[in-house]
C-alpha cells in the first residue's frame, strides 16, 4: 500500500463507517454501528500512526487530490498536507475519537439514537480530518463548516429538548457569524494571492507584508492585517473566544460523548489550529497578533471566573475548556504557535478525559447532572474518581502533569513576549491559574468527596418533580434509594487510556515539539518576536522544568487556588455561598455569563426579528405591496370605476360627448396652433 | 366591350351579392322551413360565390370602375375575402342562436345580413366620397334593423334606438366634413382631391376644418373615444350574432374607408390627421382598457376591449408619416391592417364562444356565465382562453403578433414613449382578460349542464381558435399579404 | 351681395342647432330624429352651396342621394321608434338607461 | 457533433407530448396521463443528454446551432444555440420537469391531463427560452410560459391562488411587455435585426444604452425577482401547487437572471458598467434586506420564497461584479438554487400533502414521525443555508470570493447571508421538524414513501454530487463566460 | 344690398328661427310643424342657389312623404306630453353654451376669409341649362353605381319598416309551425330520477334543481 492510499484511508474509513451505519440506522442491530464505526476510526488511527511514522521519517507530503472547480484564472482544488503538525492533529483526533466510540457504547447504551449517534460522531471524524489534513483554505473551510454540522446535529441530538434545539441553532448561527470572517478572509487571500494553496500563499505571503489596501475613505490598512483579522474571526467562532463563546457552554446539551469530542478535544480547537497553520500569515501582522492576544487573554480570565459559579458539571468543564482555548489564543498571540498546538494537545487528552470523567459520573447518578446532588462519589465510582483527579490535576497544571508543561510554557511565553498587550496578558494567564484551581478542584471536592446529597429531601422532590413534567426526555437523576455505581469498563477503558497521556505526554512531547525541529518547515515563527528562541535557551528539560516551577508565581498560586478551594468546600461549605451574596454586585453580572446571552437575545435574534418583523410589514405588506402593487392595481380599479360613470346610459350625453370631441378638436385645431 | 360591361365585371361580386339579396328575399317567401335552411344554405352559397368572383376578377392592379366611383385594388380584395369569410362564419355561429329565437328565425335575417356585407363592400371599393357615404348607410341601416329585429327585447330596441340616433349624427358629421372637403378642393372623388391637394389648389384652413368632421365620423365608425360612446351599450343590447357582427366585419370596412379617405385622398394632410387620431388613440387604449375592467356583461367587456383595440389600430395609422417622411407608412399602414384582421378573427371567435354556452332563453352574456367552463368543456374553455390570451396580446396567439406589429412601427417612428404608454395599457388590459381565464378555470361552475350545441358549429369555432394559434405561431403569410396588398393598392 | 360664406354660415347654424338639439332634448326620441333631419339639411345647403360656387352638379347628386337614404333613415328611426314604444310604453330619452356603465 | 435538431427536439418534444396528452387525457383515466407525460418528460431529459456528451467546451460559438426563416417580414428567425452558460439549464429544466411529473404523480387527482399537460408545455418553453439566439423567439417563449404557471397557480392552487395568480402574471407582463419594446427599439436601431448575436455586436451610444438596459432591467429584475419588484413571488409561491412551486423556483427565475447574461451585458455593456452601482445595490438589499423579511415569515412556502430571493440576489450580484469568478459562481448559483430551493419546496409539498398546510405553527416535531424525510429536509435546509459539500455553497462562495476582489464592504455585506440564511432557514427547522410533536395531524404522520424518497434521494445527489465536485459544471461554461466577460469588457461606445 | 341678399336674410331667420322651434318645441306636433317650415324656407333658400330640382324634392319628399309619416308616427303613438315637457331648461346653459361656442367657431372659420377664391357673386343664371336635366344625365351615366346602392339603401329601409312593425293580428288564433317543429320531447315530458323511497317528506326540494336548470338568466 502506497502512502498516498494511505492518507485517502484516514478520512475515508470514518466516512465509510458513518455511511454504513447511517443509512442502514433502521435495519441493523446496534452492534453493527458501533462495530463497523469503531473499525472505521481504529483502521483510521492506524493508518495515522504508520503516517506519522512515515512523516518522523522525514517523507511529508503535498498534493491534490482532485480538481474542485476551475474559474477564471484559478483553480480550486482538494488535497492533502502531510507534515508533522497534520500528523499530530490526526493522532490526536483519531485517538480521541476512537476512545469517545468506545466510550459511547456504555454511555449511550439506553438511548433510542444510539446507531444515529455513532454515524454522527463517525462523520465528525472524517470532517475533522479532511480540515486537518487539507492542503488549502477551500477544503479548510469544507470541514470546517462541516466539523460545525455534525456538532448542530449532535447537540441537537435529544431533538425534543427544547434548551437542545435552542443550543444547536445557537451553535450554528454563532459559528457562522465567525465564519463571516473566515470567508471574507480567505476572500482576501484568493484576491491578492490568487490561489487558496497554502504552500503558495506562504511562499508569496512575504512579498505581500506592506500591502495596504484601502477600505474606507483615505484609510490605508495593512492587507495582511485585515486578512488576519478576518481569518481570526472565523477561529473565534470555532473555538469559542470572547465575544463568540456564548454557544460552547449551551452546547453541552448534547450527549457527553460529544463534549469531549468535539467541545473538548478536536472540534473547538480547529481555529487553533488554523492560525497556527496559516502562520505565516499572521507573523506579518503584529496588529493582528495582539489582537489575537487580547482576545485570548480576556477568554482565558473571564470565562475562567464563570466556570467558579456553575453548579453543572459538564458547563463547569465547558468554561474550563474557554478558559483553555483562550490560554492557546494568548500562545497564538505572542507568535508562539507551537506552544499553543502543545496545550492543544495536551488539552485534548485531559479535557476528554474530564468530559468523560463527567459523563461517566452523569451515568452514575443517572443523568443528574448538578453538583449539588453528587458528593463521595469516590467511594462507588473508584475509576472515575482517579482518573479525574488526574485530569484535574493536569488541568490546573500541576507540576509534572501534561498540562503544567503546556500551560507553564504559554505563561513564560506570554511573559517574555513584548508585543502589544502582552502585559494585559500576562496579567490574565497568571490569574487565571488561581481561577482554574478553583473551579476544577470546587466541583473535583463536591463531586467526589463531601457529604452525599443525592438523598437530600430537597433534591430528590427536585428531581422528582423535574421527572414529572419531562418524563418523556430522558431519566432524570436517582431514584430514592438508588447509589450511584460504577460506570461499565466500555467507560473506564476510554477514562483508563485517556488518562495515561494526561499525565505523561507533556513530560516527553515538550522538548521535541516545543524545542526540538518537530514543527520546522510547519509552523514559522516569527522573526521580530523571538519568544520561542528565548524560551529554547532557558529550557533544560522537563524535569528541571518541574522543578523550577516551584519557584514561580503561577504554581503558588494553584496551591493557593487548592487551598482556598479546599477550605470552601470540604472545611467551611458556607462561605461561598455567603460571598456569593456579598459580592452580588460581581455575582449577579457572573452569573448572567455577563449578559453576553441577554445582549445577543436582545439585541441581535431579537433585533433582527423585529427588524424583519417591521420589514415584512411596513417594507413589504405596506409599502411595496400595499402601496405600489396593490395601490396601482386599486387606483386603475377607482379610476376605472369613474371611467365607467361617464357612461351614464343617457343617449343625449353620448351625444353630448361626441359633440364636445368633434369641439375640442376643432378648437384644438384652429385656436391653438 | 361595353365598358359597363366591364365595369360590371369588375364589381361582380358586389353584383352577385345585390341581386342575390333581393332574389334571396324572393325565394324566401316560399320557404316552408321555419328554420329556413335553403335560406341559410343559399346566403352562405352567395358569399362563397362573391369569394370566387372576388378571387377570379381580381388583377393585383388597381381597376376603376363606374367612373372612377368604385375601385378594384389587392387591399380591397383581400379585405374582401376576409370579410366574405367572416360574414360565413358569423352565420354559421349566428345559426343556432337565430333558430332558438323566433323573432330572428326569419329569411330576411340572411337577407339584412348580406345587404350588410354589401354595404361593407361597397366601403371597402368606395373610390368617391358619394360611394363611401352609400356604403356607410347601407351597412348602419341593415345593422339597426338587424338589432331592432329582436323587437320584444328592450335591450335590443334601445340599442337600436341610441345606435340610431348616434349613427345618424356620425354620418351628418361625415357628411358636413365632406361637404367641406367637396367645397375646398371642387371634387368627391378620392384621386382628384389628392390631386388638388398636390396642385395646391385647395385652402388648408378649410380642408382642416372638413378633416375635423371626417376624422370624427370615422372615429364613430371605428368606435374610438370619445366617439366610443354607441359601442358598449349596442354590443350589449344586440342580439349576440348581430353583435358579432357589429364587432366584427365593419372594422375591416372602416379601416379601408380610413384608408381611403385618410391616405389614398388627404395624405398631404397626414400631420394634421395624425395628430388627431393619436389623441383619439391614446385615449381610446387608456378609456377602453379602464372602463373594461369593472364590467359583468361579457359583451360589453369585449366592447371596450374593442375600443382599445381600435386604439392600438390608430396607432398603426398616426405612425405612418414621420415629419413628411412616408417611408415606414407602408409598414405601419399593413401592421394595421394586420391588427385588423386579426383582431376580427379573434372578436368572432369571442362572440362564437359566447353563443357556444347561450341557449333558448339563456343569453350566457354575463361574466360569471363562464363559471367552470373547463369542468364543463374543458376543449372550448381552452379556445375561449386562446382567444382571451390572444386579445392580450401573449405569444404563441396572433394577438400578439397584431401588437407586435403596431408596436414595431411606433418604434421605428421614434415615438417610444408612445409604444410604452400602449404597452402599459395593454399591461392593465390583460387583467380583465385574465378575468375571463380565471373564472372558466378557476372558478366553479354555476351550471353543470354540458353543452349543447350543433357540429358544425362546433368543428368551425374549433378551426377558428385553432387558427388564432396557428397564425400566431405562423403569421408570416397575413403579414405579407397585408403588406404586399397596400403596396400594390396604395 | 350673397356669397359662398353667408349659405355656409347658415349652414353652420343650422347644423349647430341641430346638434345641440341632439344633446339639449332630453325628453322627446321623436324631436331628436327631427333634429337629425334638420342636421342633414345643414349638410345638404353646405352642399348646394358649393355645387353652385363651384359650378359643379356632382355636389347636387351627392343632395339627392342624402335625401333619398336620409328618408330611408327615418323611415327605420320611425320603425324602431315604434318598436321601443311597444317595449317601454315610452318615448322619454331619460328611459333609455337599461345599458349604462 | 449530432445531426439531429437536438435543442428543437428539447424543445417541442414537451409541448407535443403535453398537447397529445391534452388530447388523449380523459378525467376518468388519470393513468394513462401519468404514463404519457412520464414519457414525454422523460424523453425530454434524455434527448438533452447528448447536449451535454457531445458539447465542446473550448468553443465560443453558439453550438447546435438551428437557424431558418421564421417571420421574414420582420427577418425574424426560428434561431436556436447554446452555449456554456445555457446549456445546463436546459438539461436542469428536462430534469425539474421529470421530478415535477413525479411529484404530482399521485397527490393530483383534480384534472389529471391538464396538470401533467401544463407542465410539459412549460418545460418545453422553458428550454425554449434557453436556446433562442432571437429576440422574438426568446419574448415568445418567455411570455407564452406565463400561461401554463398562470392556470398552474389558479387550478391547482391554495386559497388564495387567484390573487396570487394574476398579481405573478401581471406583474411579470410589466416586465416582458417593456423589454418588447425596448427589441423593438434595437430591431429598428439595428436595420432590421432580431438576432441576439448581432445586437451583442452592434455599437449603441450610451443614452440607449442606460435606457435599454433599464427596459432589460425591469423585466429580468420581474423575472429573478430583484427588490423591490419581487413580491409576487411570496405570494406565488404559498398557493402554487408543490409542482408549481418547484419549477418557478428552479426555473422560472432563472430566467430573468439568464437573460441578463443574454441580453443585458453583452448588448448594453457600457450601461451594464455604468449601472454596475445600482445592480449591486439592489442585490445586496435583497441579500440583507430579504433575509431579515423571511426570519419572521409564518409560512414555509413564503419564507423559502423570501429563501429565494436572497438567493438570486447573490446571483444578480456575481453578475455584475465582472469577475469570471464570481460570473461563474453566480451561474453555479442558478443551477444549485434549481435543485436545492425545487427540493425545499418538495419538502415542503410532502409535508403539505399529508396535513394540507405549509404554516409554521401547525408543524413541529416532524422529525419523530417521518424520520427518513427529516434527514433529507435538514439536507436540503443545510444546502439551503450554503453549506460546503452542497452545491448550495459554491456558488455563493464564489461570488463572495469574486467581490471581495472587487470591493471588500460588498462582499462584507454579502457574506451577511452565510448568517442570514443559516439562521432563517434553521430556525424554520428547528420549530417545524424538531420539538414536541405540535398536534394530533403531526401526530398520525407517516415517513416518506419509495416515489417521494426517490425523489428526495436523487436531488440530494445532485446537491451532494455539485457540492462536492462542481468542477463538471463549471468547466464546460468557462470558455463562454470568459467570452462573455471579454466581450463585456469592450465599450461599445462609438 | 340687393335683393336677394335681402331674401336670403329674411329666409335665413325663418330657417334659423323655426329649426329653433323644432329643438325647442315642447310638443311633437308643433316641433314637426317648424321642420315642415324649415324644410320650406331651406328650399327657398336652396333656389338662390339655384337648385331647383332639389328644392322641389325637398318639399315632395320631405314635406310630402317624411314628415307625413313622422305626424302619423306622433299620433299613432299615446305619448305622455306632460312628461315630456318637463326639465329642458335645466339642462339649457351648458348645452347651449357648448352648441354657441361650436356655431360661433364654425362661422368664423367659415365666414372668414378662407374661402376668398370662391367667394365670388352668384353666378348668373343661365338661360338654357336646366337643374333637372344637368342633374338627370349625371344621375343615369356617370352614378349608375350610387343608384343602385341607394336602391338596396331603399329595399333595405322596406324590408326593416315591414319586420320590425307588421304583426300578426293579435287576437287570431293560428299555428306556429315553427314552434311546433322545433319543439323538443324534452320540452313536453321531463323524467325525473327519483329514489324508490323518498328519504323525506319535503323531498319535492331535490328536484328543483333539475327543473330549473335552463332558466338561470
Amino acid at each position: 500500500m502506497d502512502m498516498e492510499s494511505l492518507y485517502l484511508t484516514v478520512p475515508l474509513a470514518p466516512l465509510v463507517g458513518a455511511a454504513l451505519a447511517g443509512f442502514t440506522c433502521r435495519v441493523t442491530p446496534r452492534w453493527f454501528s458501533a462495530g463497523v464505526t469503531i473499525l472505521g476510526v481504529a483502521i483510521s488511527l492506524i493508518a495515522s500512526l504508520l503516517i506519522m511514522q512515515d512523516v518522523l521519517a522525514g517523507h511529508t507530503f503535498y498534493g491534490n487530490l482532485y480538481t474542485w472547480a476551475t474559474s477564471g484564472n484559478y483553480t480550486f482544488s482538494i488535497g492533502f498536507q502531510i507534515d508533522t503538525l497534520t500528523v499530530m492533529m490526526m493522532c490526536v483526533v483519531n485517538s480521541v475519537s476512537l476512545l469517545v466510540h468506545i466510550y459511547t457504547i456504555g454511555y449511550m447504551a439506553d438511548d433510542d439514537g444510539f446507531r444515529r449517534f455513532f454515524s454522527y460522531i463517525s462523520l465528525f471524524t472524517f470532517s475533522m480530518l479532511m480540515l486537518v489534513m487539507s492542503n488549502n483554505f477551500l477544503q479548510l473551510f469544507f470541514g470546517w463548516e462541516a466539523v460545525g454540522l455534525v456538532s448542530y446535529l449532535l447537540i441537537g441530538f435529544y431533538m425534543n429538548r427544547d434548551t437542545a434545539i435552542f443550543a444547536n441553532l445557537k451553535a450554528f448561527l454563532v459559528n457562522r457569524v465567525g465564519d463571516f470572517g473566515f470567508i471574507l478572509g480567505i476572500g482576501l487571500v484568493l484576491a491578492y494571492f490568487g490561489t487558496l494553496d497554502y504552500a503558495e500563499v506562504f511562499k508569496a505571503a512575504p512579498s505581500l507584508a506592506d500591502k495596504t489596501i484601502n477600505l474606507w475613505g483615505t484609510a490605508e490598512w495593512s492587507l495582511m492585517t485585515v486578512t488576519c483579522i478576518c481569518l481570526f474571526i472565523g477561529a473565534m467562532g470555532k473555538s469559542a473566544q470572547v465575544p463568540l463563546h456564548v454557544w460552547l457552554p449551551d452546547s453541552m446539551e448534547g450527549p457527553t460523548p460529544i463534549s469531549a469530542l468535539i467541545h473538548a478535544a478536536t472540534m473547538v480547537t480547529a481555529g487553533i489550529f488554523m492560525v497556527a497553520r496559516c502562520s505565516p500569515l499572521f507573523n506579518l501582522s503584529p496588529t493582528a497578533l495582539s489582537f489575537i492576544l487580547i482576545i485570548g487573554a480576556t477568554t482565558a480570565l473571564f470565562m475562567g471566573f464563570l466556570g467558579m459559579i456553575q453548579n453543572d458539571i459538564k458547563r463547569i468543564v465547558a468554561y474550563s475548556t474557554l478558559s483553555q482555548l483562550g490560554y492557546m489564543t494568548v500562545a497564538l498571540g505572542v507568535a508562539a504557535y507551537p506552544i499553543a498546538i502543545f496545550h492543544l494537545m495536551t488539552h485534548a487528552f485531559f479535557k476528554a478525559l474530564l468530559f468523560l470523567g463527567a459523563g461517566s459520573v452523569i451515568i452514575g447518578m443517572h443523568h443528574d447532572q448538578d453538583i449539588r446532588n453528587m458528593g463521595s462519589l469516590w467511594k462507588y465510582m473508584p475509576v472515575t474518581w482517579i482518573t479525574t483527579l488526574i485530569g484535574s490535576l493536569s488541568l490546573i497544571a500541576f507540576p509534572l502533569f501534561s498540562g503544567f508543561y503546556s500551560k507553564d510554557s504559554i505563561i513564560e511565553a506570554v511573559h517574555m513576549s513584548h508585543i502589544t498587550g502582552s502585559g494585559y496578558a500576562l496579567f490574565a494567564v497568571v490569574a487565571s491559574v488561581f481561577v482554574t484551581t478553583y473551579y476544577t478542584m470546587r466541583s473535583y471536592f463536591i463531586v467526589f468527596h463531601g457529604r452525599e446529597r443525592w438523598n437530600d429531601a430537597e433534591h430528590v422532590a427536585a428531581a422528582h418533580g423535574h421527572d414529572d413534567h419531562g418524563h418523556e426526555e430522558h431519566h432524570y437523576g436517582l431514584q430514592p434509594g438508588d447509589k450511584p455505581h460504577e460506570s461499565p469498563w466500555v467507560v473506564t477503558l476510554p477514562l483508563i487510556l485517556l488518562a495515561i497521556p494526561s499525565v505523561l505526554i507533556g513530560y516527553y512531547a515538550i522538548d521535541p515539539m516545543l524545542y526540538g525541529s518537530f514543527f520546522d518547515g510547519v509552523i514559522y515563527v516569527n522573526k521580530a518576536i523571538p519568544v520561542m528562541a528565548e524560551m529554547k535557551e532557558e529550557f533544560h528539560g522537563s524535569l528541571a522544568m518541574a522543578l523550577h516551577a516551584v519557584q514561580t508565581l503561577p504554581f503558588w498560586l494553584m496551591v493557593a487556588g487548592l487551598v482556598v478551594t479546599y477550605y470552601f468546600y470540604m472545611v467551611k461549605p458556607s462561605i461561598p455561598a455567603a460571598l456569593a451574596k456579598k459580592f452580588h454586585g460581581i455575582y449577579t453580572p457572573m452569573d448572567n455569563k455577563y449578559y453576553f446571552d441577554t445582549f445577543n437575545m436582545a439585541v441581535f435574534a431579537g433585533g433582527a426579528r423585529k427588524l424583519g418583523g417591521f420589514l415584512n410589514r411596513f417594507g413589504e405588506a405596506a409599502l411595496i405591496d400595499g402601496l405600489f402593487v396593490n395601490g396601482s392595481a386599486k387606483l386603475v380599479g377607482v379610476v376605472a370605476s369613474i371611467v365607467r360613470h361617464f357612461q351614464t346610459g343617457y343617449l343625449y350625453q353620448y351625444a353630448f360627448t361626441m359633440i364636445i370631441g368633434v369641439f375640442a378638436l376643432l378648437t384644438l385645431w384652429f385656436f391653438t396652433t | 366591350m361595353n365598358p359597363y360591361v366591364l365595369d360590371l365585371i369588375t364589381a361582380s361580386p358586389e353584383v352577385l351579392v345585390l341581386a342575390m339579396g333581393c332574389l334571396i328575399l324572393i325565394l324566401d317567401l316560399f320557404v316552408k322551413d321555419p328554420a329556413h335552411t335553403s335560406t341559410f344554405v343559399i346566403t352562405q352559397l352567395t358569399l362563397v360565390g362573391a369569394a370566387i368572383l372576388t378571387l377570379f376578377t381580381s388583377t393585383g392592379e388597381v381597376v376603376y370602375a363606374f367612373n372612377g366611383l368604385y375601385v378594384d385594388d389587392l387591399m380591397g380584395d383581400l379585405l374582401k375575402l376576409v370579410l366574405y369569410l367572416t360574414a360565413m362564419v358569423t352565420l354559421f355561429y349566428a345559426r343556432p342562436y337565430v333558430l332558438q329565437r323566433p323573432d330572428l328565425r326569419r329569411g330576411e335575417f340572411y337577407v339584412l345580413v348580406l345587404f350588410a356585407t354589401l354595404g361593407m363592400m361597397v366601403m371597402i371599393s368606395a373610390n368617391h366620397l358619394l360611394t363611401i357615404y352609400l356604403g356607410v348607410e347601407l351597412l348602419t341601416l341593415s345593422t339597426y334593423a338587424l338589432i331592432a329585429m329582436n323587437r320584444d327585447s328592450v335591450s335590443s330596441t334601445e340599442a337600436a334606438m341610441k345606435y340610431f340616433v348616434l349613427g345618424a349624427l356620425a354620418s351628418g358629421l361625415l357628411l358636413y366634413g365632406m361637404s367641406m372637403i367637396y367645397g375646398a378642393t371642387g371634387t368627391l372623388s378620392i384621386p382628384e382631391i389628392l390631386d388638388a391637394l398636390v396642385a395646391n389648389a385647395a385652402n388648408p384652413t378649410v380642408l382642416i376644418f372638413g378633416l375635423v368632421f371626417i376624422v370624427s365620423g370615422l372615429a364613430f365608425k371605428l368606435g374610438v373615444v370619445p366617439f366610443h360612446m354607441w359601442v358598449p351599450d349596442v354590443y350589449q343590447g344586440a342580439p349576440t350574432p348581430i353583435t358579432m357582427l357589429i364587432g366584427g366585419a365593419p372594422k375591416l370596412a372602416a379601416f379601408a374607408i380610413t384608408m381611403r379617405l385618410l391616405v389614398s385622398g388627404l395624405l398631404l394632410l397626414a400631420p394634421d390627421w395624425q395628430g388627431m387620431l393619436l389623441i383619439l388613440a391614446v385615449l381610446s387604449l387608456a378609456i377602453g382598457n379602464l372602463a373594461a375592467i369593472p364590467q359583468t356583461n361579457i359583451k360589453r367587456m369585449l366592447a371596450y376591449s374593442t375600443i382599445s383595440h381600435m386604439g392600438f389600430v390608430l396607432l398603426g395609422i398616426v405612425v405612418g408619416v414621420v415629419g413628411g417622411d412616408a417611408r415606414f407608412a407602408l409598414n405601419a399602414y399593413s401592421s394595421s391592417m394586420f391588427y385588423v384582421v386579426s383582431y376580427v378573427m379573434m372578436s368572432v371567435a369571442a362572440f362564437g364562444e359566447i353563443i357556444l354556452l347561450s341557449c333558448a332563453d339563456f343569453e350566457a352574456d354575463r361574466i360569471d356565465d363562464f363559471k367552470g367552463l373547463n369542468k364543463r368543456n374543458p376543449w372550448f374553455a381552452a379556445v375561449m382562453m386562446m382567444i382571451m390570451f390572444s386579445m392580450a396580446g401573449v405569444p404563441f396567439f396572433i394577438g400578439f403578433f397584431a401588437k407586435f406589429s403596431i408596436l414595431q412601427a411606433v418604434v421605428a417612428s421614434g415615438q417610444i414613449g408612445l409604444a410604452i404608454y400602449a404597452v402599459l395599457m395593454s399591461l392593465i388590459g390583460a387583467f380583465y382578460y385574465l378575468r375571463i381565464v380565471k373564472v372558466m378555470y378557476f372558478d366553479e361552475p354555476i351550471d353543470e349542464s354540458p353543452i349543447e350545441a350543433p357540429t358544425d358549429m362546433r368543428v368551425l369555432l374549433s378551426i377558428n381558435g385553432l387558427a388564432i394559434a396557428l397564425f400566431g405561431l405562423f403569421p408570416q403569410t397575413i403579414m405579407s399579404l397585408c403588406a404586399f396588398s397596400l403596396l400594390r393598392s396604395l | 351681395m350673397l356669397t359662398l360664406s353667408h349659405f355656409l354660415v347658415l349652414a353652420a347654424v343650422l347644423f349647430g342647432i341641430s346638434v345641440s338639439g341632439l344633446f339639449l332634448n332630453r325628453k322627446n326620441l321623436i324631436i331628436l330624429l327631427m333634429a337629425i333631419e334638420l342636421m342633414l339639411l345643414a349638410v345638404n345647403t353646405n352642399f348646394i352651396a358649393f355645387s353652385h360656387f363651384l359650378q359643379d352638379l356632382n355636389g347636387q347628386v351627392f343632395v339627392f342621394f342624402i335625401l333619398a337614404v336620409a328618408a330611408a333613415e327615418s323611415a327605420i328611426g320611425l320603425a324602431i321608434l315604434v318598436v321601443l314604444f311597444r317595449n317601454l310604453s315610452t318615448i322619454h330619452v331619460d328611459d333609455l338607461d337599461r345599458m349604462k356603465g | 457533433m449530432s445531426g439531429y435538431p437536438l435543442l428543437s427536439l428539447a424543445t417541442w418534444i414537451p409541448i407535443v407530448a403535453g398537447l397529445l396528452i391534452l388530447a388523449v387525457g380523459r378525467d376518468s383515466n388519470p393513468g394513462l396521463s401519468r404514463i404519457l407525460c412520464l414519457i414525454g418528460a422523460l424523453a425530454g431529459l434524455l434527448i438533452t443528454f447528448p447536449l451535454y456528451t457531445n458539447f465542446d467546451a473550448s468553443s465560443t460559438v453558439m453550438q447546435f446551432v438551428e437557424l431558418a426563416p421564421w417571420i421574414t417580414r420582420f427577418n425574424i428567425n426560428y434561431h436556436l444555440g447554446v452555449d456554456g452558460i445555457s446549456m445546463p439549464f436546459i438539461i436542469l429544466n428536462s430534469f425539474i420537469t421529470l421530478i415535477v411529473v413525479l411529484a404530482g404523480w399521485q397527490v393530483i387527482k383534480y384534472k389529471v391531463a391538464q396538470y401533467n399537460a401544463a407542465f410539459l408545455i412549460m418545460s418545453g418553453l422553458f428550454n425554449g427560452i434557453f436556446c433562442a439566439l432571437d429576440g422574438i423567439l426568446f419574448y415568445v417563449f418567455f411570455e407564452a410560459s406565463l400561461i401554463p404557471m398562470y392556470l398552474i397557480i389558479g387550478i391547482w392552487g391554495g386559497h388564495n391562488r387567484v390573487y396570487a395568480a394574476i398579481k405573478f402574471f401581471l406583474y411579470t407582463l410589466l416586465g416582458s411587455l417593456l423589454f418588447l419594446v425596448a427589441q423593438l427599439y434595437l430591431f429598428i436601431y439595428s436595420g432590421g435585426s432580431f438576432s441576439i448575436l448581432d445586437w451583442h455586436q452592434m455599437p449603441i451610444p450610451m443614452g440607449p444604452q442606460i435606457a435599454i438596459f433599464m427596459a432589460f432591467l425591469i423585466a429580468f429584475a420581474v423575472k429573478v425577482p430583484m427588490w423591490p419588484l419581487h413580491t409576487w413571488l411570496p405570494d406565488a409561491h404559498p398557493e402554487a401547487p408543490t409542482g408549481g412551486s418547484i419549477v418557478l423556483a428552479a426555473i422560472a427565475l432563472k430566467l430573468g437572471a439568464y437573460g441578463f447574461l443574454r441580453f443585458s451585458l453583452p448588448i448594453v455593456p457600457d450601461a451594464s458598467h455604468e449601472l454596475s452601482w445600482l445592480m449591486i445595490t439592489l442585490s445586496l438589499i435583497a441579500v440583507v434586506y430579504i433575509g431579515l423579511v423571511a426570519l419572521v415569515q409564518a409560512d414555509m412556502k413564503r419564507l423559502v420564497a423570501y429563501s429565494s430571493i436572497a438567493h438570486m440576489g447573490f446571483v444578480t450580484l456575481g453578475f455584475f461584479l465582472f469577475t469570471p469568478v464570481a460570473v461563474e459562481g453566480a451561474i453555479v448559483q442558478m443551477i444549485s438554487h434549481g435543485f436545492v430551493a425545487g427540493a425545499m419546496f418538495y419538502c415542503i409539498g410532502v409535508i403539505y400533502d399529508r396535513i394540507h398546510t405549509h404554516l409554521i405553527a401547525d408543524c413541529g416535531g416532524i422529525v419523530y414521525k417521518m424520520p427518513i424525510f427529516a434527514s433529507f429536509a435538514l439536507f436540503f435546509a443545510m444546502a439551503n443555508a450554503g453549506l460546503p459539500a452542497t452545491s448550495g455553497f459554491v456558488g455563493e462562495f464564489m461570488i463572495i470570493l469574486g467581490a471581495v476582489e472587487v470591493n471588500f464592504w460588498v462582499a462584507l455585506i454579502a457574506a451577511t447571508s452565510m448568517i442570514t440564511s443559516a439562521a432563517y432557514t434553521l430556525w424554520m427547522y428547528k420549530r417545524v421538524y424538531f420539538g414536541p410533536i405540535a398536534n394530533h395531524h403531526v401526530e398520525e404522520l407517516t415517513d416518506a414513501n419509495k416515489r417521494e424518497l426517490f425523489i428526495m434521494t436523487v436531488l440530494a445527489f445532485f446537491v451532494l454530487a455539485f457540492g462536492v465536485w462542481p468542477e463538471p459544471l463549471t468547466h464546460i461554461m468557462h470558455t463562454s463566460v470568459n467570452d462573455l466577460l471579454r466581450h463585456v469588457a469592450i465599450s461599445k461606445l462609438q | 344690398m340687393d335683393f336677394k341678399l335681402i331674401l336670403f336674410y329674411v329666409l335665413s331667420t325663418i330657417l334659423v328661427g323655426s329649426s329653433l322651434g323644432v329643438v325647442a318645441a315642447r310638443n311633437p306636433v308643433n316641433a314637426a310643424m317648424f321642420l315642415v317650415l324649415s324644410f320650406f324656407t331651406a328650399a327657398m333658400v336652396w333656389m338662390l342657389a339655384q337648385a331647383e330640382f332639389l328644392a322641389i324634392v325637398l318639399i315632395l319628399v320631405y314635406v310630402g312623404a317624411v314628415m307625413v309619416l313622422f305626424l302619423f308616427v306622433v299620433m299613432m303613438l299615446d305619448i305622455n306630453l306632460d312628461r315630456l315637457r318637463q326639465g329642458f331648461w335645466s339642462y339649457l346653459p351648458l348645452g347651449a353654451l357648448i352648441g354657441i361656442l361650436m356655431i360661433l367657431e364654425m362661422s368664423i372659420v367659415l365666414g372668414g376669409q378662407h374661402f376668398q377664391v370662391l367667394d365670388m357673386p352668384l353666378p348668373p343664371e343661365l338661360a338654357d341649362s336646366s337643374n333637372t336635366k344637368g342633374l338627370g344625365l349625371l344621375l343615369y351615366t356617370q352614378y349608375t353605381f350610387p343608384d343602385q346602392i341607394a336602391a338596396a339603401i331603399l329595399l333595405v329601409a322596406i324590408i326593416a319598416a315591414i319586420i320590425l312593425t307588421h304583426r300578426g293580428r293579435k287576437d287570431t288564433k293560428r299555428q306556429i309551425i315553427s314552434d311546433q317543429v322545433a319543439v323538443k320531447a324534452a320540452d313536453r315530458l321531463r323524467v325525473v330520477k327519483m329514489d324508490a323511497v323518498k328519504p323525506q317528506p319535503d323531498a319535492p326540494a331535490a328536484s328543483e334543481p333539475e327543473a330549473g336548470d335552463s332558466t338561470a338568466k
